[in-house]
């Protein structure tokens, strides 16, 4: 079961080598890296299956918890390190010249994915997040003309770093230990507090900067704009739910305070409005796409604002959905670049990539019975089960967002399909891989809605496993000498 | 004016948290894990210096996290500003006294280096502090004859053996029955520079993979500095 | 299996069909037999009208904790009749030449046939919801399956669709939050639980649900002001695509709303329902609503220049009689407004064939470039001619009979300015229709439709049998009561007293076949008075009185364009864009907060955000 | 009451209607010429006047709707009497109603708009159209009328509508009870009939007499036969939902004149109103003055 | 020692400087127009975020945590914080030399460090690469009127059939 961290060490590993050895082979080098998720993948299958659900703890050195650092492993975790391993492996840059500069900082972004779904420590969920910073913005810059988006994007995740290290400082201040577990038992005394507050409110921030969270998400539009789309999609699909992972973790287990709650739904439901809305008239398909992204975070968060278990479920569900909805998007719109007026009947030069994005459209926005109308549904539930005028003002600042975005989806829809245009120059074809990969992901979301049953149950089981405090406690066995705080306070 | 408003905010962000800040007690902090760790680390890692002993044994995969970090970093911007050219340039004569001192000051920095990493475990300093220093010292040849690039072919190779070396003593300790990173070999004597176990070697790991990193992001912004001017 | 499961299965075969035939040549006659075995599985359930009882279906889910139920009830029943029917009638328009030509024309037939088949098959599901849950899937399935068919012609129907989706998404929503409010109550979603709760809330709680799923519902039956989407989206719908739309598609609003109304909330709750601050109820509120959706489609009808968008505007109209009928309550009103669902249908299925018999012949709709086709299409003529009798309402066609007892139920309830709003309507719809078939039929042949011949059987064939059917009901409404009568039972409403003529009343009653008979045999006594006069020589329609000049054939001597200016000058300005304006308005308002959102995302220091959003979440938490 | 009677009943009716209609238009051609001090027409000349038009040699037809169109005109009417009750006779009038009656009498007006419409001739379709904006027009006021009388009877059967009325003599009568529907019920009434000044759709002098334009020998013939019956309609059923109807023909004839009487006696002081201007009036002062008799009414 | 009333503390001192630190590095990052002195000022505000973490393990009166000998009865601040830092400083040393390389990627591609000047070349560069005009400009509005003008365009009979 320890062998879980090999899906972090792995990874790394290549990266350090993968130069050496693509100077020494280029295939080789080449071949390494999917290797090594593969590998991944299958580390994390036989861990879940050799766990059966049930949630362990691994101590990184046998040291006892709170000295060292714990991997936190539950279903969710695993989850999150499977869809890790199988995203990167499906968005790997096949084509293309064969830069093992660029294997390198994606394994090490796959390591670093990894770390954060397992790690239940808050100082190494910090060290993660900033590898996963480091290396999302070496990718980022790859683009030919993204380096000055990357370096936007850096410095506002700078700072986000930087107000996130206070907000754990004022953590480890308050409470002098950095284990999640720990700081879940000392939470109800010490945290539950303004200081616990404002430390998460920091720390929200922060990591908001990965998850699109509201005022910290200013970098998306123009950084998906213009890196390669691979990326954008791995950025969207994959690390933007990493953070919010992040974000649920310490919610469930450090700051479960109402208040908490209150600035988490104001901003996701800020970010529904602001990313809906903007997507609306945005004129280019990628920036579309990054507002919408926005949006579909915010509403991640909106959901994880709802306490409890139907929070978490509903939470997740939008995650899943919009991490097999917008990789894809991202996927087609890499030959759909440009103005979207110019994509008047590209529908003709590629059927499947047009029906393919009605088909993601039609998910966005929530029709039954794909997959996105049951997650909205989920959120809708929940909110609506909730008491207090901001959680029914959310609902209603959800929908309306749905109006917005259903109407600028299928402009584009109908634009694609639009027959008679003027003599305008088509579209470029799609790339075959980018139409397998994208086709892939299309033909998982049918899955889904045929397995729609026994998904939501097992969904439904993931989430009340995350959901459950005291169980994450009981995981985790604390050294017996600082499982109480000692009255210094 | 708005300028004047950032302002504000800013000062404002600083005094709310000096208002969170000054309501803690200060010096008498909980340090829960601190004591636990000050009274275990003796037996269980073994080293003099604790902060070593922490960032080693204890929260050893953040290390290993940081050194990705570096790592990813380098790998950016070598990615970034592209293939070094070459300059066609002919060197701008920098001196025989810069020269000089550069050829004499490397070995001896790379011994003051070395020698740091060292005894990371038993008095301050380790494997970052002498990192920088090699990396100093791989770097002032670069500084002396701008054009002599530096090996990369070596650096890539310290950079990458000592990575995986790190991550693999790690492995070490995992199939070896234990968890990742569990301090292997004999614990020794506390003070000794042959203590800790395998901590002294993982720092050796740190500090050659800081200092070949550090060694080549410098490079590479100094060699796009080059080609740019 | 239960004859659901059956009629449902065939519904699903006749999509499979679709989909694998619909681009042959005899696809469109296989699908016909489909739907024709649909209908007859329909006849399966037929019982249903008698007694109030509930055919389930065996395909039920559990998901998410809820369960999803189909059932079927003399609603349903007749709601699905509709639908059927109007699919095969379409379909077989669509069969013959009519779809050949589509085809030539570069449209795509197989697209046509599965939209079709798609839009039956959702609305019978629609129409089989047991709970919110499954009503609301229904209902988005419905839209998107119309959106289908409203977007394949290409063109200018594309902008519609779009506008119709947006307005379908927003109603939607409306639905979604009024049942999260339901919801919120009862944590569950099925029906009785549903009754119970809206039956124990509070006024001012019972009003957000109840007026969220009255707006979400009501913009699919295009209640004003939410209407806007719905003419262009229709019109702009191949022929009998538009058909099938106008006959049943909108429909679906008033179903939902009578399950919401009526079986949930019980009219008798929304007749005593207050509007806060003000001395009118709920009815009196969706009544307006409804009259104001007679007048105002009504009377922009008046001034379409395309046959088809004029039957369009129609539809909208004619919606509120149904609404209008159905919220009075009593056993006339509610009658009249279902009944009139059946009347609409067959009659507005009738004319928009007829119009795309005209189009298919002569190309065009526009009623300026039309005239005299009745010497050339007679048969399409006089499904037309039947047809705008039974739009305008008037006796002997079946529109008279469903009006008249919407009236009749405003008269006994006392309100005299519903009534008389419903009558401007039809006065509205009579000058309308007049002109519809005057520019298209009547007057001067135009020169280059001199060779047009009649359209084909297969296209001729579906509007004489609606044609047929408009007139018998018109004759014998007691054929169609009798179906309502089963729904009245069923959902709770007082049933009518009906005869075949018609119903009997101590107030008033109404006996078609009287009423029909005596105006035939007055046609039969004018036409011997007539033709015993003397012998009629035919000229040709040049031969006219022009104030003395000569016409010849390149004169255009036809009235068409402005038919009615000095009603124009009147009423033009009263609401000419007022709708337009408010639509508009939220657009430029939407642009607006989209562009600020944007240059939010545009700023130069992003970080700035961060800190002042620090800088307040600290405010806030140390306050 | 058996076939033989109610079919015998169905024959009289339209039958009288048309006598009385005739001697109507007498009376309106008379009328009109003591104001232009003229003598006027001897007693049979309307219907001599039809006769003649039917026996004409040139009958010029524009083709079957034509035909359909006069017909309709024709036989709309005589159904619509056959839903009057006259004294003695009630015919169909329980089982069609007023509103059935004011949408009976919507048929004619349709057919002639046929007809007029497959002549092809712009004058003729111009005046369609200015006559279907008054019917517009004034069938609001009308149907105000018909709801407050309605509702007063409690009931919408015109044999009940009279019978209440004639339960205590004048006292009872709906001009008494109600006189502000009443009046509104004459306005209507006198746009119902086309006179001055509401009689813009005919307008020979700009559109050749409009809907007539086309219509010569039976054709012409029919619509005077439809004029017959269109002054008897009117009379017939002010005089039934305001003057207590027929208590005998005596007193039904003699109310049915006068209520024709009223309105040609003012056409002919009025000069003519354009389209819009008929709409404005009608929809103002009637209305107005129908609604406040229904708030009258209906407390 | 006051001053103004305050009480002058060890604490205050410190937290000032830290939170100084970050109010300068703050302002800076908020303010700069440079992008180098944006850098600067992320560099500075990590300081300031690191000194804060120090802080968090200051003990009075306490040693360095390092054990010369057997006497371990004197007590040490906390080490982990201290760990912390030496990794936070480290994380901070990548960050920056990526950004320097970006910088000067920028300054390569854009020509300019000006912060607002970027941002303006990166629109004008997206909306280019994209081929759709910068800002200002509108979509077409949504949907057709519904209503055609009736009198717009007075089509007199018989002008069409000629």
């Amino acid at each position: 079961m320890n062998q879980i961290v090999l899906i972090v060490v792995l990874p790394l590993l290549a990266a350090f080598l993968v130069p050496i050895v693509a100077r020494m082979s280029a295939s080789l080098g080449a071949a390494l890296g999917p290797l090594v998720m593969g590998v991944c993948l299958w580390i994390t299958g036989t861990v879940a299956i050799e766990s059966a659900g049930n949630a362990f703890a691994i101590n990184i050195g046998g040291f006892m918890p709170p000295l060292g650092i714990t991997f936190f492993v539950d279903r969710l975790a695993l989850l999150f390190a499977f869809l890790t391993a199988l995203l990167v492996l499906v968005l790997w840059p096949f084509q293309g010249e064969h830069r093992p500069r660029e294997h390198a900082l994606t394994l090490i972004l796959a390591a670093a994915s990894g770390g954060l779904a397992l790690s239940g420590d808050l100082f190494n969920i910090y060290v993660f997040y900033e590898l996963v910073s480091v290396a999302s913005f070496g990718l980022v810059a790859t683009g030919r003309r993204s380096s000055a988006p990357a370096i936007r994007y850096l410095i506002l995740s700078g700072f986000g770093s930087v107000l996130a290290l206070v907000g754990i400082a004022l953590v480890y201040t308050q409470t002098g230990t950095l284990n999640l577990a720990h700081l879940s038992q000392l939470a109800p005394t010490h945290l539950i507090n303004p200081i616990g507050l404002a430390a998460f409110a920091l720390i929200l921030l922060g990591v908001g900067v990965k998850a699109e969270l509201f005022p910290v998400n200013t970098w998306v539009p123009e950084v998906y704009a213009t890196a390669p789309n691979r990326v954008s999609a791995l950025l969207a699909g994959l690390v933007s739910k990493l953070a919010a992972l992040v974000i649920l973790r310490l919610l469930v287990l450090v700051f479960a305070q109402e208040q908490a709650l209150l600035v988490m739904l104001l901003l996701g439901l800020l970010g529904v409005i602001t990313g809906e809305l903007a997507a609306w008239r945005a004129q280019d398909m990628n920036r579309m796409l990054a507002y919408s992204s926005i949006g579909q975070l915010g509403m991640v968060f909106v959901a994880f604002s709802i306490p409890g278990e139907t929070g978490v479920f509903a939470g997740l569900a939008i995650a899943l959905h919009h991490l097999v909805v917008k990789p894809a998007l991202f996927l087609l719109a890499a030959r759909w670049g440009g103005a979207l007026s110019g994509l008047a009947g590209a529908a003709g030069g590629n059927l499947p990539a047009a029906l393919l994005f009605t088909l993601f459209a039609l998910s966005l926005v929530g029709v039954p019975p794909l997959p996105g109308f049951w997650a909205k549904l989920l959120l809708v539930m929940g909110l609506a089960e909730q008491v207090g005028p901001l959680y029914h003002f959310a609902l209603a600042g959800i929908l309306i967002a749905t109006v917005v975005e259903a109407n600028y989806l299928f402009r584009i829809v109908s634009t694609l399909f639009h027959r008679d245009s003027p003599a305008s120059p088509a579209p470029q074809k799609h790339s075959g891989g980018d139409i397998a990969t994208a086709g892939l992901f299309g033909a998982s979301l049918i899955a889904a809605v045929l397995l729609l049953i026994p998904l939501s149950q097992s969904l439904k089981t993931i989430a009340q496993q995350t959901a459950d405090a005291a169980a994450y406690r009981a995981v985790v066995t604390l050294a017996p000498t600082t499982s109480t705080l000692g009255d210094t306070q | 004016m708005r300028n004047l408003a950032s302002l504000l905010f800013a000062g404002g962000l600083g005094f709310l948290l000096m208002v969170f800040g000054l309501q803690f007690d200060f010096g008498n902090a909980p340090m829960l894990v601190g004591q636990a760790i000050q009274s275990a680390a003796p037996e269980q890692v073994g080293a003099a210096n604790i902060v070593t002993a922490v960032v080693l044994g204890y929260r050893g995969i953040d290390t290993l996290g940081e050194l990705a970090i570096l790592f990813a970093a380098s790998t950016a911007v070598g990615l970034i500003l592209g293939h070094r050219h070459t300059s066609t340039k002919p060197d701008p004569d920098s001196g025989l006294i810069l020269r000089a001192g550069g050829e004499l000051l490397m070995p001896l920095l790379l011994v003051v280096g070395l020698y740091i990493i060292l005894h990371g475990h038993l008095t301050p300093g380790g494997g970052f502090q002498g990192g920088v220093i090699l990396a100093a010292a791989f770097f002032i040849p670069v500084l002396a004859r701008p054009s002599t690039p530096l090996k990369h072919t070596g650096m890539m190779l310290i950079e990458g053996f000592s990575g995986a070396a790190f991550i693999l003593i790690g492995l070490a300790a995992l199939y070896s029955g234990g968890e990742f990173l569990q301090p292997l070999l004999d614990k020794g004597t506390l003070g000794n520079l042959v203590s800790a176990g395998t901590l002294p070697l993982l720092y050796l790991a740190v500090g050659l993979k800081v200092g070949a990193e550090l060694a080549g992001l410098l490079a590479h912004l100094a060699a796009a500095e080059v080609s740019e001017s | 299996m239960t004859p659901l499961d059956y009629l449902l299965l065939l519904s699903l075969l006749t999509v499979v069909i679709a989909l694998v035939a619909g681009h042959r040549s005899m696809g469109g006659v296989w699908l016909t037999f489909t739907y024709a075995a649909q209908l007859g599985g329909l006849m399966l359930m037929a019982g249903l009208t008698n007694q109030p009882d509930v055919i389930t279906s065996s395909l039920s889910f559990t998901i998410l904790g809820q369960s999803l139920t189909w059932r079927y009830d003399a609603l349903s029943w007749y709601f699905a009749l509709i639908t059927i029917s109007a699919g095969l009638l379409s379909t077989m328009y669509t069969a013959g030449d009519w779809g050949e030509k589509f085809r030539a024309d570069g449209g795509n037939l197989w697209l046509l046939h599965v939209a079709i088949a798609l839009n039956v098959l959702s609305m019978l599901i629609l129409l089989g919801s047991g709970d919110l849950l499954t009503l609301f899937i229904g209902w988005e399935l419905v839209s998107w399956a119309s959106f289908l068919l409203m977007i394949l012609a290409g063109g200018p129907s594309i902008q519609a669709a779009i506008r119709y989706i947006t307005y379908a998404m927003g109603g939607a929503m409306a639905i979604l939050a009024g049942l999260a409010l339901i919801y919120g109550h009862t944590d569950s979603f099925t029906y009785p639980a549903a009754a119970n709760i809206l039956h124990s809330l509070s006024t001012a709680h019972l009003w957000a649900p109840l007026l969220l799923l009255t707006l979400g519902f009501g913009v699919k039956m295009a209640l004003l002001p939410l209407h806007l989407w719905q003419a262009a989206a229709y019109a702009h719908t191949p022929g009998p695509g538009a058909a099938f739309l106008g006959a049943i598609s909108s429909r679906m609003g008033l179903y939902a709303l009578i399950v919401v109304l009526i079986q949930l909330v019980g009219l008798v709750r929304v007749i005593e329902l207050p509007v806060l601050f003000s001395f009118i109820s709920a009815r009196d509120v969706l009544a307006w609503v409804a009259a104001f959706t007679i007048i105002f489609p009504t009377f922009t009808a008046l001034r379409q220049n395309d046959a088809r968008m004029l039957l369009a505007w129609h539809g909208i109209g004619q919606g509120g009689y149904m609404l209008l009928g159905l919220v009075m309550g009593d056993a006339l009103g509610s009658a009249g407004g279902l009944m009139h669902v059946f009347n609409h249908a067959t009659y507005q299925a009738a004319l928009f064939f007829s119009v795309a018999a005209v189009v298919y012949r002569t190309g065009t709709a526009d009623l300026n470039r039309l005239g005299g086709l009745v010497a050339r299409m007679p048969l399409s003529f006089l499904a037309m001619l039947v047809g705008i009798i039974g739009l305008a309402g008037l006796p002997p066609m079946n529109g008279f009979v469903s009006k008249w007892l919407v009236y009749r139920s405003l008269m006994l309830e006392g309100e005299p300015l519903l009534f008389v709003a419903a009558v401007v309507g039809t006065l509205g719809t009579i000058l309308s229709v007049y002109k519809l078939i005057h520019n298209m039929f009547l007057g001067q042949l135009r020169v280059e439709h001199e060779n047009i011949r009649e359209a084909p059987w297969s296209m001729t064939a579906p509007m004489l049998i609606l044609s047929v059917v408009v007139f018998v009901t018109g004759l014998m409404p007691g054929l169609v009561l009798q179906w309502i009568a089963g729904i009245q039972a069923t959902v709770g409403l007082p049933v009518i007293d009906y005869s075949l003529g018609g119903l009997d009343s101590a107030q008033g009653s109404l006996d078609m076949l009287w009423v029909v008979g005596v105006l035939f045999a007055g046609f039969g006594i004018g036409a011997v008075l007539f033709y015993s006069g003397g012998r009629t020589h035919r000229v040709h329609q040049l031969d006219n009185y022009a104030g003395g000049h000569f016409l010849s054939a390149d004169i255009r001597y036809h009235y068409s364009d402005n038919f009615y200016p000095g009603l124009m000058r009147l009423i033009g300005p009263l609401y000419r864009y007022s709708f337009a304006w408010l639509e508009s308005a939220v657009q430029s308002g939407l642009g607006l907060l989209s562009l600020s959102t944007q240059g939010f995302y545009r700023r130069v220091a992003p970080a700035n955000y961060a800190l002042v959003t620090a800088v307040l979440v600290l405010l806030w938490v140390m306050l | 009451m058996d076939a033989l009677h109610i079919l015998i009943e169905l024959t009289l009716m339209p039958l009288v209607a048309f006598v009385v209609g005739l001697f109507m238009v007498l009376m309106m051609r008379r009328i009109a010429a003591r104001i232009q001090r003229r003598v006027g027409p001897p007693l049979l000349q309307p219907l001599y006047d039809i006769l003649k038009l039917y026996g004409k040699q040139t009958q010029i037809s524009h083709g079957i709707l034509h035909d359909i169109g006069i017909i309709m005109a024709v036989g709309g009417y005589i159904a619509a009497e056959t839903m009057l009750p006259v004294p003695g006779m009630n015919g169909i009038a329980d089982k069609a109603g007023l509103i059935t009656l004011a949408y009976v009498l919507m048929v004619p007006s349709l057919g002639l708009a046929l007809g007029v419409g497959q002549c092809a001739n712009p004058n003729g379709s111009i005046g369609i159209s200015r006559a279907l904006t008054a019917m517009l027009a004034y069938d609001i006021p009308f149907v105000i009328v018909i709801f407050g009388v309605a509702w007063q009877a409690g009931s919408n059967n015109l044999v009940d509508i009279i019978a209440l009325q004639q339960v205590d003599g004048i006292a009872s009568w709906g001009i008494v009870q109600t006189p502000l529907l009443a009046f509104a019920g004459l306005f209507a009434l006198h746009a119902i009939l086309g006179k001055h000044p509401f009689e813009i759709y005919i307008a020979p002098a700009e559109i050749a007499t409009g809907p007539m334009v086309e219509m010569g020998g039976k054709y012409l013939g029919g619509l005077f036969v439809m004029q017959c019956f269109q002054l008897y309609t009117a009379g017939v059923i002010y005089t039934s939902l305001f003057l207590g109807g027929g208590e005998n023909w005596l007193t039904f004839l003699v109310k049915s004149f006068a209520v024709v009487a009223v309105p040609i006696c003012i056409a002919y002081l009025f000069p003519r109103f354009r389209t819009e201007d008929v709409v404005r009036l009608v929809w103002k002062w009637p209305v107005m003055l129908g609604l406040i008799g229904i708030a009258f009414v209906m407390n | 020692m006051t001053l103004f009333g305050l009480e002058i503390t060890l604490d205050l001192i410190l937290y000032t400087g830290a939170f100084g630190l970050i109010v300068i590095g703050a302002a800076g990052i908020v303010l700069a127009h440079h992008l180098f002195r944006v850098i600067l000022a992320l560099a500075i505000a990590e300081a300031g975020a690191n000194l804060l973490l120090v802080l968090s393990g200051y003990r009075w009166d306490a040693i360095a945590p390092i054990l010369s000998g057997s006497e371990s009865a004197a007590p040490m601040v906390d080490p982990v914080p201290q760990a912390m830092v030496l990794t936070a400083i480290v994380i901070g040393v990548g960050v920056q030399a990526l950004a320097v390389g970006l910088a000067m990627q920028v300054k390569k591609t854009y020509g300019t460090l000006d912060m607002s000047a970027i941002r303006q070349r990166l629109e004008a560069d997206i909306a280019g690469t994209a081929g759709i005009a910068t800002t200002g400009s509108q979509d077409a509005p949504l949907g057709e009127r519904p209503l055609p003008p009736a009198d717009a365009v007075p089509v007199t009979p018989g002008s069409s059939a000629r």
